[in-house]
């Protein structure tokens, strides 16, 4: 009796505390959880997958220090599907912000598979395997004059250097040689990249949207507009799947390290819903 | 010659049927051009459209993608002459077609397609004002019951016997919210009882306009039950601009001045839990109100009474007890009949004809 | 472990757990950091007023380029100052009038476009929409259930008269839709929530302890 | 005089409102902008300088009354006008009269905004975390058969998004997006429709001025 009070009046700062250690101990000791890869990202997996060699896999670097753990995630996983199968990588931010961000991916990925390289052939080289276009002014501007020319648009990668000059521009001039356009972003912009990018020149988008917005994007799933649809940390933690199950790739795997955290932190309100009600239930009983 | 020749072995096709308009129902500024695709569409890199003034020498206009039949070239000069080109290329190969008719640009006064949304706007708004100057003729209405209102009175009931303040806020919305006004009326009849009981009222904001607005209200509140003189200019303030400053301002008020009721009416966004749930945990009443849905679920959780949508303006109404004010009432009831006759008639007639039904409500 | 040398992320991480200590009760931590936060929230207003509208939209062109129309709103604004002065206090009504008039005029046709005109055309029973769904021959059922629950809502909103009789039962049909749709989005809302936190939680451990990574 | 023309004022600035939406010419849309763009921005900013009197009036009270907790109102002003300084002198692009860095350590204003404020906003946001668990906890009660359905609808989405969700059955995350896209869009539908029509009223009732609290006291007509 005295225990169903208790389970009834739990203080708030017990649930707190309980919360924070459910979240907090699977980031200090990480352990992936293998995921069950759903249809939206397997889509998204083929169609990277399945870039020629001649063509370019665009990823459009737009997340923010607040959605980064849902995204940055999907970032590093794709940097490492394209590296690893040698598709041209164009990575480009279409705000200044998330510029920073877009570099710390870029980098980390680089080191990762230039750390076990021992030819130039091995190693992901500036230029050959991946340029950093960096941000120029107007992201639907950006969207628009790609169609054309990306190297008359983006005239000075992220760098300085002059982007007609790298050897990867030199066989990549506008959409139709680049395979998919990958947008990460919290915001509408992969809406824009259907809107401007695909309905005027027919490339393939791909999307990697947090979990709040993904209803808003799903239509865009089912008409085909979108070509492979990223959900949040499940969402990437599904490509990271993808990437070490079929491609072999080893490394940090954040999302799926997350994923318990989330997973414990659902039970745990749930659970505490459950006490909750069974307290009140006794209670009402014995009234 | 030759060239020719080598065209014709390669075998690219130019565009064929290029027709140039003024784009309708715009500001002017812009031609539509439209064309049937190349033969050799599938392997072309795209269209090129140029365009010129005198049919003679023509310039690139812009780009665009195979498989495309349509551009909008959006920058031309109104009233002059244009004629449109449209090039089929293939690396650097290009294939020009026939040139199109003269075409000029000019702005509209009335975007067509939008003439359902005006019809709506005066359907919708002629019955509700034709309700509230009907109802000035003093015509009982009556209106159910609505559960948060009735909790109003208590609340600030509670607090005078308590002896400890109310807090509202009307959220993070600014003043072209419609919720915000709504709240600011509601603010206006709860700083009367304020008054009355003399409670001490705590009204921080977010946007300062509505601040400023809010100051007027809670004034002329005062000054209408004739206590002029216990209006406290500081008890309404703003903030900041910033939405989880607001937040974070906002439940340290909650935790330090320990209110015996909340407010939380108006417009808002994530911050809708943070408040509802700091205030319920100094055990304050809380009486919330938004139209922002996604807000709702949170309040109706952790909030003792929720006004839900469109209750938070027939509240705003009801609150006042001004027929004039109620007639509106009535006036949206009757658009709800309508909405929901326009949502059977429009089903009947989707159902059993062909008709393009789902063109009146784009 | 390594530890983060950089003094802003320190005064970041240092903010972020006086937050987080809010979490058992107010506290002086959370008491300075609230009144930073709100400190320089409004330094940051003044700022962005002054060199991203003040500046460019009024005084350079005003006093430098001489478009002298701007001399209208550079009054009218002024006028929001009269509140100080008793005897001419009545003219703030003025930029309030306008600045409300405007807005509120815009929300009309917005509102009706947005929440009239565009929901009427998905709820419709037409095959068009039928098809939207992408479920094939559920697409009917969902269509029709999606129907009933929009009539039933609405139902519930209808003032003028007492829920009885068939507006009794449609009324709690709304109900019912509608605490199925907020528990969902609660519930939804749930795991981004979650990874927010996460995100603190990296910044914390990460970027400042050094523990994980 | 004192009423009615700010009343008119208002009414007009409505219609003015209204008309962009449905007249594409030139003359409106320009108009349009330059009252959005310019006009009512400026309008805005000199309300900010009424906002931010009436803070600096409750703060510099607190302190002259010693009133509880006094102390951290000089931690808000001090604060603000140091940001206000760096932010005015420093510039928005670092290239102010006054210097925004010593060494390698930078203080700009974007320096302070995305280290205090975005920091500050992040964290007050993640504590929604442990506030929807604890609101979960104390209402989620089955108290009465819609109180149930909130309860078990919430139930199944939360565990309907998670990778375990999938495995206690294949059909439980479509059953999720099910919930989300038929019962979920349909309740929202009927709210808005209400909301719609409640926010028609009221605007027609400022712009029109029947509804007029707005005006505060003061007298005049």
């Amino acid at each position: 009796m005295k225990i169903i009070d208790i389970l009834a009046k739990i203080d708030r700062r017990i649930i707190y505390l309980i919360l924070l250690v459910v979240v907090i101990l699977p980031l200090i000791f990480p352990s992936a959880q293998s995921v069950r890869v759903m249809p939206p990202v397997e889509k998204f997996f083929n169609a990277v997958d399945n870039i020629p060699e001649e063509k370019a896999l665009i990823i459009d670097f737009d997340y923010t220090p607040q959605d980064m753990p849902e995204l940055e995630p999907m970032a590093i996983a794709l940097l490492r599907h394209a590296f690893k199968k040698r598709i041209k990588v164009l990575a480009l931010s279409l705000y200044v912000q998330p510029l920073g961000l877009a570099q710390r991916a870029l980098t980390q990925v680089t080191e990762e598979f230039n750390s076990t390289a021992e030819t130039s052939a091995d190693s992901i080289i500036y230029g050959r395997d991946y340029v950093f276009l960096g941000w120029q002014v107007g992201p639907i501007l950006a969207m628009l004059s790609m169609g054309e020319s990306i190297t008359n648009f983006y005239n000075i990668d992220y760098y300085g250097n002059r982007t007609d000059t790298l050897l990867l521009m030199k066989h990549i001039k506008n959409y139709n040689n680049v395979g998919i356009v990958a947008a990460l972003s919290p915001s509408d912009i992969p809406r824009y990249w259907v809107a401007y990018a695909q309905n005027r020149f027919g490339v393939a988008v791909g999307a990697g949207v947090t979990s709040v917005s993904a209803s808003e994007f799903y239509p865009y799933l089912q008409t085909g507009q979108f070509s492979g649809l990223m959900i949040g940390m499940k969402g990437a933690a599904e490509y990271e799947e993808m990437v070490e199950k079929e491609l072999s790739v080893a490394g940090r795997r954040k999302a799926s390290e997350s994923l318990p955290s989330i997973t414990y932190a659902h039970l745990l309100i749930i659970a505490f819903i459950i006490i909750g009600n069974i307290g009140h239930f006794v209670k009402r009983r014995q009234k | 010659m030759a060239v020719i020749l080598l065209i014709g072995l390669i075998g690219v096709a130019p565009p064929t049927h290029v027709r140039a308009y003024d784009t309708p129902d715009d500001g002017g500024g812009s031609i539509m051009v439209e064309w049937h695709l190349s033969q050799d569409d599938a392997i072309l890199d795209g269209y090129e459209i140029y365009r010129s003034n005198d049919g003679d020498v023509y310039e690139k206009v812009g780009f665009i993608g195979r498989n495309r039949t349509r551009y909008e070239d959006s920058n031309t000069e109104d009233g002059e002459n244009y004629f449109y080109k449209v090039v089929a290329l293939k690396d650097t190969l290009k294939m020009y077609s026939q040139a199109s008719q003269p075409v000029m640009s000019s702005p509209q006064w009335f975007d067509l397609p939008k003439l359902n949304i005006l019809i709506a706007c005066v359907i919708f708004g002629g019955l509700i004002l034709y309700f509230v100057y009907h109802a000035r003729k003093g015509k009982e209405l009556y209106i159910r019951k609505i559960a948060g209102l009735q909790a109003i009175d208590d609340a600030v009931g509670r607090a005078t016997e308590m002896g400890k303040p109310i807090l509202y806020t009307t959220g993070t919305g600014l003043i072209g919210d419609i919720a915000t006004i709504a709240s600011l009326n509601i603010l206006g009849e709860i700083a009367k009882k304020c008054a009355r009981y003399d409670t001490q009222l705590i009204n921080p904001h977010l946007d300062p306009i509505v601040y400023t607005v809010a100051r007027e209200v809670v004034k002329e509140s005062y000054t209408q039950v004739g206590r002029p003189d216990a209006f406290d200019p500081d008890s309404v303030y703003f903030i900041t601009d910033l939405q989880f400053a607001y937040a974070a301002a906002v439940s340290g008020i909650m935790v330090r001045e320990k209110p015996a009721t909340n407010f939380l009416i108006g417009w808002f966004m994530a911050e809708s839990l943070i408040l509802a749930e700091t205030g319920a945990s100094t055990g304050a009443i809380q009486i919330a109100g938004t139209d922002r849905v996604p807000q709702l679920p949170f309040f109706i959780t952790a909030c003792d009474y929720t006004l839900i949508g469109e209750e938070l303006y027939a509240a705003s109404a009801y609150i006042s007890k001004e027929p004039l004010l109620l007639g509106a009432i009535k006036g949206e009831d009757l658009g709800k009949l309508i909405i929901g006759a326009a949502l059977i008639a429009g089903s009947i007639i989707g159902l059993l004809t062909k008709l393009p039904i789902l063109n009146l409500f784009k | 472990m390594n530890i983060s040398l950089d003094p802003w992320i320190w005064i970041s991480a240092l903010l972020t757990v006086s937050i987080f200590s809010f979490l058992y009760r107010d506290n002086p931590f959370y008491r300075f950091a609230e009144h930073i936060f709100v400190g320089v929230a409004n330094g940051w207003a003044v700022t962005f007023y002054w060199h991203n509208i003040l500046v460019p939209s009024l005084f350079d062109p005003l006093f430098r380029r001489g478009q002298l129309l701007l001399i209208i709103p550079f009054i009218i604004g002024i006028l929001y100052l009269t509140r100080f002065i008793p005897r001419v206090s009545w003219l703030v009504r003025i930029p309030i009038g306008i600045t409300m008039g405007y807005y509120v005029g815009a929300s009309i046709p917005a509102d009706v476009q947005a929440y009239i005109i565009k929901q009427t055309q998905g709820t419709i029973l037409t095959s068009q929409n039928f098809q939207a769904w992408n479920a094939g021959n559920m697409g009917v059922v969902w269509s029709i259930i999606l129907f009933v629950g929009v009539i039933c809502t609405l139902s519930y909103f209808y003032f003028s008269k007492e829920h009885k009789g068939v507006l009794g039962i449609t009324s709690r049909i709304g109900i019912i839709f509608v605490m199925i749709g907020f528990g969902a989005a609660f519930g939804y809302t749930v795991m981004a929530r979650i990874s927010l936190l996460i995100g603190r939680l990296q910044f914390l451990l990460g970027d400042w302890l050094g523990v994980i990574h | 005089m004192k009423k009615t023309f700010p009343l008119f004022l208002l009414f007009i600035f409505g219609i003015l409102g209204i008309i962009p939406f449905i007249v594409p010419h030139p003359i409106v849309q320009d108009t349009n902008n330059f009252l959005l763009n310019v006009f009512l921005k400026i309008l805005a900013a000199f309300a900010l300088i009424l906002g931010l009197g009436s803070l600096l009036r409750v703060h510099m009270d607190k302190i002259k009354r010693k009133r509880q907790n006094w102390q951290y109102s000089w931690v808000l002003i001090i604060t603000f006008i140091i940001t206000s300084i760096i932010g005015l002198f420093g510039g928005v692009t670092g290239e102010g009269i006054l210097p925004t860095r010593i060494g390698s350590f930078s203080f700009d204003i974007w320096t302070l905004y995305f280290n205090i404020e975005v920091p500050l906003g992040a964290t007050m946001f993640a504590l929604l975390a442990f506030f929807m668990a604890s609101a979960a906890y104390r209402a989620f009660r089955a108290r009465s058969s819609e109180a149930t359905l909130l309860l078990v609808s919430a139930f199944i989405i939360m565990i309907g998004v998670l990778p375990l969700g999938e495995r206690i059955s294949h059909h439980l995350p479509s059953f999720t997006q099910w919930i989300m896209d038929v019962p979920n869009v349909a309740a929202q539908r009927g709210i808005l429709f209400g909301v719609a029509l409640g926010m028609l009223a009221t605007a027609l009732k400022i712009i029109l001025g029947i509804e007029r609290s707005w005006l505060g006291g003061g007298g005049g007509e």
